[in-house]
């Protein structure tokens, strides 16, 4: 039961990531006074790019062609590890949350590699900045984590979310800072504005962009699939761990009816915001991005020192 | 006890310390070769002096026999060497100018007490007052060593060389009625080598820098020119 | 005690037949025959001892304990080995037209007399004929020094006679007053005699014993070369032939040494305090510090040795002088593995020098490429004095900074500091000589290099298991020395 | 029994090193064996066959060569063998050689902890020796003699092996220093270039310093154990009072840090490891750094014993420190083994950082969680010793095939070299931890371990561990960011230089085979850690009688270091779902042949077709790094720009210098030389040559001394 409830809700995550992006696409086109697409361009997207014959470089060697599946597989692990809308599910306990950072860097490094192996300027730029952002990102993220889990005394997310669960509401300072450098975080790394733009082919901007340069096809269509489940993951991150209530802690219908329910509302509400934020700021110069993870890493580290100076009693 | 009490011949061995002490001083002060040659032979034959004296007044034998060593050796002998060298390199008119000859006299001096100060020790608890020669002999010791630092001519460092030996064969007469016989022996067959040595090497440093004056050996140093 | 007349007899007869004969075609293998005597002479004197204790000669003239024994092996051994070095080494030079006929008689002549010197200095009894006998190796090796009549080794040759003779004069005032010491109490005949001291050295006037064992250190530590008496060593182990530096290296110091240490021994028996090993340590630590700074600038390569030579003397005399059974201990093997290692390492310097043509350090270059045997008998053989195991003189130095830390745990920051120089000092100038291309039109020479190979090989036995007997003797001399035994 | 098997490994190490002589004995052998032969006429023909021919003039030094490696090999994998059993027995052998000083014999004792490293350093051997006879084909005998670099390898080994037998301070300093001044010789070994000699003389200096440290941090330890003496046995017992025993720690600190490489006193350990030929730069910077981990366990854990909080404090603050200014070093190297080089700094510091938190929780009374750390540490070490062996492997093959070390002017060897490349990219994962391999399984312990904090009690600790650990995360990521260089700007994209345009894949399988089993090791650690964890735990058992809760090292599929309910990670797991997801999206999107890849060229911004010059060039990977993290180098950039024309408007030529320098280096080290050269200026102000300033010395010391005793 649980075992297939993994696998369910994975497969919930892999098909609702497009959805969510359609759903940001919908809202920026809204906010900016443009006709929207529809919510299932990006299905579309995806399906057209998997009916394309790909085409790849001369010089492109077996790595470069690997690599998609590999991003992939790997944003389907992460998937399969975050509770979506139940907890303690057996997939969550194979990978805690170090892991999932494991798993972002393992599609990332194929990333970077796939970006340098055709030789072309773009590629080695992107790549470059690519791994330099997601270095300072990672322990601003750390830092994030480890007042969560400090907190909540485990690094297995089911537990950590059972957990603020029941604590029930509790005004946690440390939680508010932990949030907001999170929030920050996710944007860096799914490539979002201020940090990246997503939309933009412009040469000395595009960071991610300019990595998958030269994939098309399917190839591409999995590499766009998994970016987008990234975001659904960052997105599922924060509203799960710091606003869990109404995810089913026992596998009843209308418990996972409810979660499901709850959780599209929190990632309805996470999206709008986000559409909102890449509508009012402008992408920031890359070495403006130093300042505003180092921020995110204050942040994190203010909610730590506020845990253990203010929340635990010794 | 006072020197009163004292038989005739041990003041005049300590009459003789005094004197060899003056030599001392005057070879310290002495600008030209030829002189300090001179008296360091003059200090030889005081020593001598006193080593009959002692051998007689403690009648011991072989205090004899050093004594006709020191005769052949200081007195006759090494000055007679040195001379000749002197003469061959004509170095008996020029005088060589010495620094601050009036400090390095007071240091003399001064030496004279430091060492009487030293050996304060030694010549406190003993009856015999010859002991206090000690002092003398080692302030000789001592002065020798001052004129070889103060003369710049190879020469006058062999005099000093001498003269130290002088100091401390006196040391040994006047504290131990001199030393064994077989070191008595070895040590005049060590001067005896020495003094042929020191003749064999005014020749070649002279060959190989054409003057006897040491400042000009100082080829062999560690400092950055 | 015959063969300790013997050992002496030999050399003697070696002076006079090579005044007459030293230049013959095969005199070096003569004169390497008559240190082969010599040493199985030391060696059947050194198996009387070990089966019967200390020997006092009838005349008492000569004493011979487990102090000296060893020290008489070793002198007879490093002799020998040195001579089949120079064997080679003054053909060679003769080759080259630097000496005559008459130089090459005056320095296997000389060298026998260096030899006996030595012996007598250690097998004598009377401290009066130690100092006689002291004196008569400077007067020995003057010669030697300045035998290729270069304005240098004249220089070296006269500052090594005035410092060394003036320097020896103050411990004969040293050896006077001990001997005055000694007739207050005792007749006068035997009382020079050290047998005799040291039995009733309680008796001494400790206040007298201590200016003499001033005299005696400043007198005898000119010869050890201790800073900063230190200063003709260079020069004189510079502008010597280098077998000449080798002996001088491995036996006149180690003696000097042996010297003082005696004395110690009988200030320590009269004045209960601890004076006497306080200035040795002052000594052998300002030497010790000064030397490795020295080793930094040297350009000269037998300079830069003579220098850790001082070095070393000055470990030793910091190491007796800190005087518990284990210093003592270390300070003793200290001696052995020194002079075995410093000769060795003088004898590929000569032919390192050879090779070149030239003493120059920066112009001696690649010699592992030019002479492989050459080059790695330096490398090697710098390794084992700047004291990397597993060669014997990393074992004492590791003795002897355990004692320090034992002791005076202050003072190990010092012998860190100066260990750690001396090996850079060493290293940045031995490095590029042994390294590298080989330079334009420099050739290998003739070369016999057994001697670097048995002594290192000894060197290395040491290091890795000091031999059963040789610990013997050591225990001995470190209970005659400093009382008890080390564990 | 085992023991033996220890003592034929370090025996058989010995012995390839003297086999290793007789490179120019050919005639002599050769004499010898027709001698045999004339003795025994009745030799089997094939033996008699056999060696004629491997003694001719051709084959004689590669059939020589071959066996010495084997010899090593067979040793290394008694090693491992020995290891292996010790630690799976649980006991510790002990036993003495009777050679040595007359009243200390050479003891010997052999334990889980030696064991562990035994097993780690014969894992290298075996790897390194299969490389070995490949690499070392083609080196000409004049120049480079094997003879040296058989003989030196050999005893090397062996040193570091006798390193970790000793069981009294006088036979691990004389084994401590044969591994010390063997390595020396072997940095030495291509000494025709000036840069080599420099580094060996930094690194022979250095050694120095550390071993006198070490030594004197024993001395400490002996002074207080009963009888002053220097078994391991009495330094146990010996009861230290806090101050000195902190001075011992701080002393042996000092001493293997100082091997180990950590920053600021790295500076020998990029120098001297690249100029080493490779496959010794592999075991140098894969094993004996180890070694020096190995001896600070020893003497902290084991002969210090109780701890105290501020040592691991210090631990890990430098180890923090060294991890994160060693990654950032080794950003801007473009020589691939200085790189490697300045990486194991980075993983040294990791390891600290594991070993200051166990110390920090065992002095705190958490040993459960003191265990957690140590094994981390020791799982590192085991670790790194696999990668960073297979990644200086692997660049001696590039070596061998394109003659360069500098990554600017390599390029697109994945496609010359197919083997290599994937090896190479096995290594590159591991050390940059990426999942499922063992780097991430021990980085992931560390941080287990890290995430405990919140049951100490002192808050400043509770606060500085989160710190160092986010360092430790920085270090990681930029190893990423790093090791995506590396191989993105060797393997990938277009070669940069002739060589590498025509470089061939290694030839043979004997150097294959060394990586491979390295990279095979990587990845099977990486799956089931269970195992490792399980000896591992028996080491910390026997060093601190401690060992895992249960269910941590119950399954060989789940890893729970404290309880499943605080933190899990199933690696079988990850890979079966890698390999699910990656291939069932693999054959679903590629069933249908339409779809068959159509190559094209890439498209090059419309100028006429990509050359290499266009592609991003290591350096300019790393620039945003270097711009962000400024402070840690000196950095000497230049740019002069060459204008003519009209109002020089046209710019014809463009020069960039960029000089990137370590600054530990340049505040600490030269300093030091020019103190010392002043000192011995002025001390050399004393020997003016002139005799009678000499003669006035004397006087005055007579004079002070007589001044002195009256």
């Amino acid at each position: 039961m649980n075992w297939l409830m993994a696998i369910v809700q994975t497969g919930l995550f892999v098909i609702l990531a497009p959805l969510l992006t359609g759903w940001i696409k919908w809202c920026k086109c809204r906010l900016q006074n443009r006709r929207a697409p529809s919510l299932l361009q990006p299905y579309r997207d995806l399906w057209k790019l998997t009916h394309k014959q790909p085409v790849v470089a001369e010089q492109a060697s077996w790595l470069f062609i690997i690599t998609p599946y590999v991003i992939f597989s790997a944003m389907i692990l992460a998937a399969s590890t975050v509770p979506l809308i139940a907890v303690d599910l057996p997939t969550s306990a194979s990978a805690d949350v170090i892991v999932l950072v494991g798993f972002f860097a393992l599609a990332r490094f194929f990333q970077a590699l796939a970006g340098l192996d055709i030789g072309t300027a773009f590629g080695g730029m992107g790549s470059s900045r690519e791994m330099t952002i997601s270095s300072l990102a990672e322990p601003a993220m750390l830092m994030a984590v480890f007042t969560l889990t400090m907190a909540a005394s485990t690094t297995n997310l089911s537990f950590a979310i059972g957990f603020v669960l029941d604590q029930g509401i509790v005004l946690r300072p440390s939680f508010v800072f932990a949030l907001f450098a999170l929030i920050l975080i996710a944007i860096a790394e799914t490539g979002r504005i201020p940090v990246d733009n997503p939309a933009t082919h412009l040469e000395l901007t595009m960071i991610h962009e300019a990595m998958i340069l030269e994939y098309s096809g399917r190839h591409l269509a999995l590499i766009e699939w998994a970016s987008e489940v990234k975001l659904m993951l960052y997105g599922v991150l924060i509203a799960n761990i710091f606003f869990p209530w109404g995810i089913a802690q026992q596998f009843t219908w209308s418990a996972l009816g409810d979660a499901l329910l709850s959780i599209v509302a929190k990632l309805m509400l996470l999206a709008l915001f986000l559409a909102l934020s890449e509508t009012l700021f402008a992408k920031m110069r890359l070495f403006r991005v130093q300042e505003y993870l180092s921020f995110a890493y204050l942040l994190g580290l203010l909610g730590l020192l506020s845990h253990i100076i203010l929340e635990v009693s010794r | 006890m006072e020197i009163l009490q004292l038989d005739f011949y041990t003041q005049a061995v300590l009459s003789l310390a005094a004197l060899i002490g003056l030599t001392s001083f005057l070879m310290l002060g002495q600008g030209r070769l030829l002189r300090l040659v001179f008296v360091f032979a003059l200090q030889g034959l005081l020593l001598t002096l006193a080593t009959g004296l002692a051998a007689y007044t403690l009648d011991n034998q072989h205090l004899y026999i050093s004594a006709a060593l020191t005769l052949a050796l200081k007195v006759i002998f090494i000055p007679w060497l040195l001379r000749r060298h002197v003469l061959r390199m004509n170095m008996h008119r020029d005088v060589e100018a010495l620094h601050n000859k009036t400090a390095v006299m007071l240091g003399g001096a001064s030496l004279m007490i430091f060492s009487y100060y030293v050996l304060l020790p030694v010549i406190s608890n003993t009856t015999t007052m010859m002991v206090n020669a000690l002092a003398v002999s080692l302030s000789v010791v001592l002065l020798g060593m001052l004129l070889m630092i103060s003369h710049r001519q190879a020469i006058a460092h062999v005099v000093g060389f001498m003269s130290i030996e002088n100091g401390l064969f006196f040391a040994a007469i006047v504290s131990t009625r001199g030393m064994p016989m077989v070191v008595e022996l070895g040590i005049a067959f060590d001067v005896l080598v020495a003094a042929v040595l020191f003749g064999i090497f005014f020749m070649h440093i002279s060959k190989s820098i054409d003057t006897l004056d040491v400042d000009m050996l100082n080829r062999l140093n560690e400092v950055d020119r | 005690m015959i063969p300790a007349y013997l050992l002496l007899f030999v050399p003697f007869v070696g002076i006079i037949y090579f005044a007459l004969a030293g230049h013959q075609p095969q005199v070096g293998r003569i004169n390497t025959w008559f240190n082969a005597v010599a040493l199985v002479m030391s060696l059947w004197l050194a198996i009387n001892v070990l089966n019967s204790g200390a020997i006092l000669s009838g005349s008492q003239y000569f004493i011979v304990d487990s102090f000296n024994v060893y020290l008489i092996v070793l002198t007879a051994f490093v002799g020998l080995t040195t001579s089949i070095f120079s064997a080679s080494y003054m053909a060679h030079e003769k080759d080259l037209g630097k000496l005559t006929d008459k130089r090459l008689r005056l320095y296997y002549s000389m060298y026998q007399g260096f030899m006996l010197t030595m012996y007598l200095v250690l097998t004598t009894n009377n401290m009066g004929i130690m100092w006689v006998a002291m004196e008569g190796a400077t007067l020995a090796t003057v010669m030697l020094v300045s035998l290729y009549r270069t304005p240098e080794s004249i220089e070296a040759a006269w500052k090594y006679f005035i410092l060394c003779g003036v320097g020896i004069a103050q411990a004969l005032f040293g050896t006077i007053l001990l001997y005055y010491a000694a007739i207050q109490s005792g007749d006068a005949e035997t009382a020079l005699l050290w047998s005799v001291l040291f039995e009733n050295a309680a008796q001494l006037d400790p206040e007298i014993l201590e200016i003499a064992f001033v005299f005696m250190l400043v007198g005898y530590g000119t010869k050890i070369g201790l800073v900063p008496l230190h200063n003709w060593l260079p020069d004189a182990h510079s502008e010597g032939p280098t077998p000449m530096s080798a002996v001088l290296s491995g036996l006149l110091l180690n003696d000097a040494l042996y010297a003082v240490v005696r004395n110690k021994m009988l200030v320590d028996g009269a004045t209960q305090s601890h004076i006497a090993g306080y200035l040795m340590m002052g000594f052998g630590l300002l030497s010790f510090l000064v030397a490795a700074l020295f080793l930094h600038r040297q350009k000269d390569i037998k300079r830069l040795f003579s220098y850790s030579s001082i070095e070393h003397m000055g470990l030793m005399t910091f190491a007796f002088g800190i005087g518990t059974p284990f210093a003592t201990f270390a300070a003793l093997l200290h001696m052995t593995v020194h002079s075995l290692t410093k000769s060795a390492i003088f004898v590929t310097v000569g032919h390192a020098a050879q090779i070149a043509g030239t003493q120059s350090i920066d112009r001696i270059r690649g010699l592992i490429n030019t002479q492989p045997k050459v080059g790695w008998g330096l490398l090697i053989g710098t390794l084992a004095i700047a004291g990397f195991p597993p060669f014997g003189v990393f074992v004492s130095e590791f003795l002897v900074l355990l004692a320090t830390m034992h002791s005076y745990p202050w003072l190990t920051p010092l012998l860190l500091l100066g260990i750690g120089l001396a090996c850079a000092g060493l290293f940045r100038n031995v490095q590029p000589m042994v390294y590298g291309a080989r330079p334009e039109g420099q050739q290998p020479v003739q070369a016999n290099l057994w001697p670097v190979m048995i002594h290192l090989a000894l060197v290395l036995w040491m290091g890795l298991a000091v031999p059963g007997f040789l610990a013997n003797w050591f225990t001995q001399a470190t209970v005659l020395i400093s009382g008890s035994a080390p564990l | 029994m085992i023991l033996a098997l220890a003592y034929s490994a370090v025996m058989l190490s010995f012995l390839s090193g003297l086999l290793a002589l007789s490179m120019r004995q050919r005639k002599m052998l050769s004499r010898l064996w027709q001698y045999i032969l004339g003795k025994y006429p009745n030799v089997p023909q094939a033996w008699r066959q056999n060696l004629n021919d491997s003694l001719t003039e051709q084959l004689y030094p590669m059939r020589l060569q071959q066996l010495v490696f084997l010899l090593l090999g067979i040793s290394g994998l008694l090693a491992l063998l020995a290891g292996l059993s010790v630690l799976l027995a649980q006991n510790s052998i002990t036993d003495q050689i009777n050679i040595g000083l007359p009243w200390l014999h050479w003891h010997v004792r052999f334990d889980g902890l030696s064991g562990l490293f035994f097993a780690i350093i014969g894992i290298a051997v075996i790897a390194v020796s299969l490389y070995g006879p490949g690499y070392v084909k083609n080196n000409d005998e004049q120049q480079h003699p094997f003879a040296v670099l058989g003989l030196f390898s050999g005893l090397f080994v062996a040193g570091m092996l006798l390193v970790l037998l000793a069981d009294d301070a006088f036979f691990f300093m004389i084994a401590w220093e044969l591994m010390s001044v063997t390595s020396y010789f072997l940095v030495a070994f291509q000494h025709e270039h000036s840069a080599n000699r420099r580094a060996a003389f930094l690194y022979l200096i250095m050694a120095e310093v550390g071993a006198i440290a070490i030594i004197l941090g024993f001395g400490v330890l002996a002074g207080y154990s009963e009888d002053f003496s220097f078994t391991f046995t009495a330094m146990r017992a010996a009861q230290l009072s806090p101050t000195w025993a902190t001075i011992a720690f701080l002393l042996a600190l000092l001493g293997f840090g100082m091997k180990a490489g950590l920053v600021p006193i790295h500076v020998w350990l990029p120098e001297a490891h690249p100029v080493a030929p490779s496959h010794i730069s592999a075991l140098m910077s894969g094993v004996m750094l180890k070694v020096a981990v190995y001896g600070l366990i020893r003497f902290t854990y084991d002969l210090l014993g109780d701890v105290q909080w501020q040592w691991g404090l210090v631990v890990l603050v430098v180890g923090a420190v060294s991890s994160v200014l060693g990654v950032l070093y080794a950003l801007m190297q473009h020589n691939l083994k200085r790189l490697l080089a300045y990486h194991s700094v980075e993983n040294i510091g990791i390891i600290f950082i594991g070993l200051g938190l166990s110390l920090i929780f065992i002095s705190n009374g958490h040993e459960h969680i003191g265990v957690v750390a140590l094994i981390a540490a020791l799982f590192h070490t085991l670790n790194h010793a696999l990668f960073k062996s297979l990644l200086f492997l692997g660049a001696g093959s590039i070596l061998q095939q394109t003659h360069e070390t500098d990554i600017e002017h390599m390029g697109g060897l994945i496609r010359n070299m197919p083997k290599t490349s994937v090896l190479f990219l096995i290594g590159c994962m591991a050390i940059s931890a990426l999942p499922p391999l063992n780097g991430f399984v021990s980085e992931w312990l560390t941080f287990q371990a890290a995430l405990q904090a919140d049951v100490l009690e002192s808050g400043v600790l509770r606060s500085l561990i989160p710190v160092s650990a986010a360092a430790l995360t920085l270090a990681a990521a930029l190893a990423a960011a790093c090791f995506v260089k590396v191989y993105g700007t060797i393997f990938l994209g277009l070669p940069r230089s002739r060589h590498c345009a025509k470089a061939q894949e290694v030839e043979g399988k004997g150097m294959p085979a060394g990586m491979g089993l390295l990279a095979g090791l990587c990845f099977i650690l990486g799956i089931f850690p269970g195992f490792v964890i399980h000896l591992l735990n028996n080491v910390s058992g026997q060093l601190l009688g401690k060992t895992l809760s249960n269910d941590a090292v119950a399954g060989w599929i789940w890893l729970a270091p404290v309880s499943m309910h605080q933190a899990s990670y199933a690696a079988p797991f990850v890979l079966l779902a890698i390999v699910l997801a990656g291939g069932v999206s693999f054959w679903y999107l590629r069933r249908d042949p339409a779809m068959a890849l159509r190559h094209a060229e890439p498209w090059d911004c419309g100028f006429g077709g990509l050359t290499p010059r266009m592609q991003y060039t290591s350096t300019a990977f790393s620039m945003p790094i270097r711009r962000i993290f400024a402070k840690v180098w000196h950095i000497e950039e230049k740019i002069d720009i060459e204008k003519q024309g009209a109002m020089d408007q046209q710019v014809t030529d463009i020069h960039y210098q960029l000089h990137v320098d370590d600054v530990s280096w340049l505040r600490i080290y030269p300093p030091i030389e020019r103190t010392v050269n002043r000192t011995a200026r002025v001390v050399g102000r004393i020997q003016t040559g002139n005799i009678r300033v000499y003669l006035a010395d004397s006087f005055a010391t007579l004079i002070f001394l007589l001044w002195v005793i009256s």
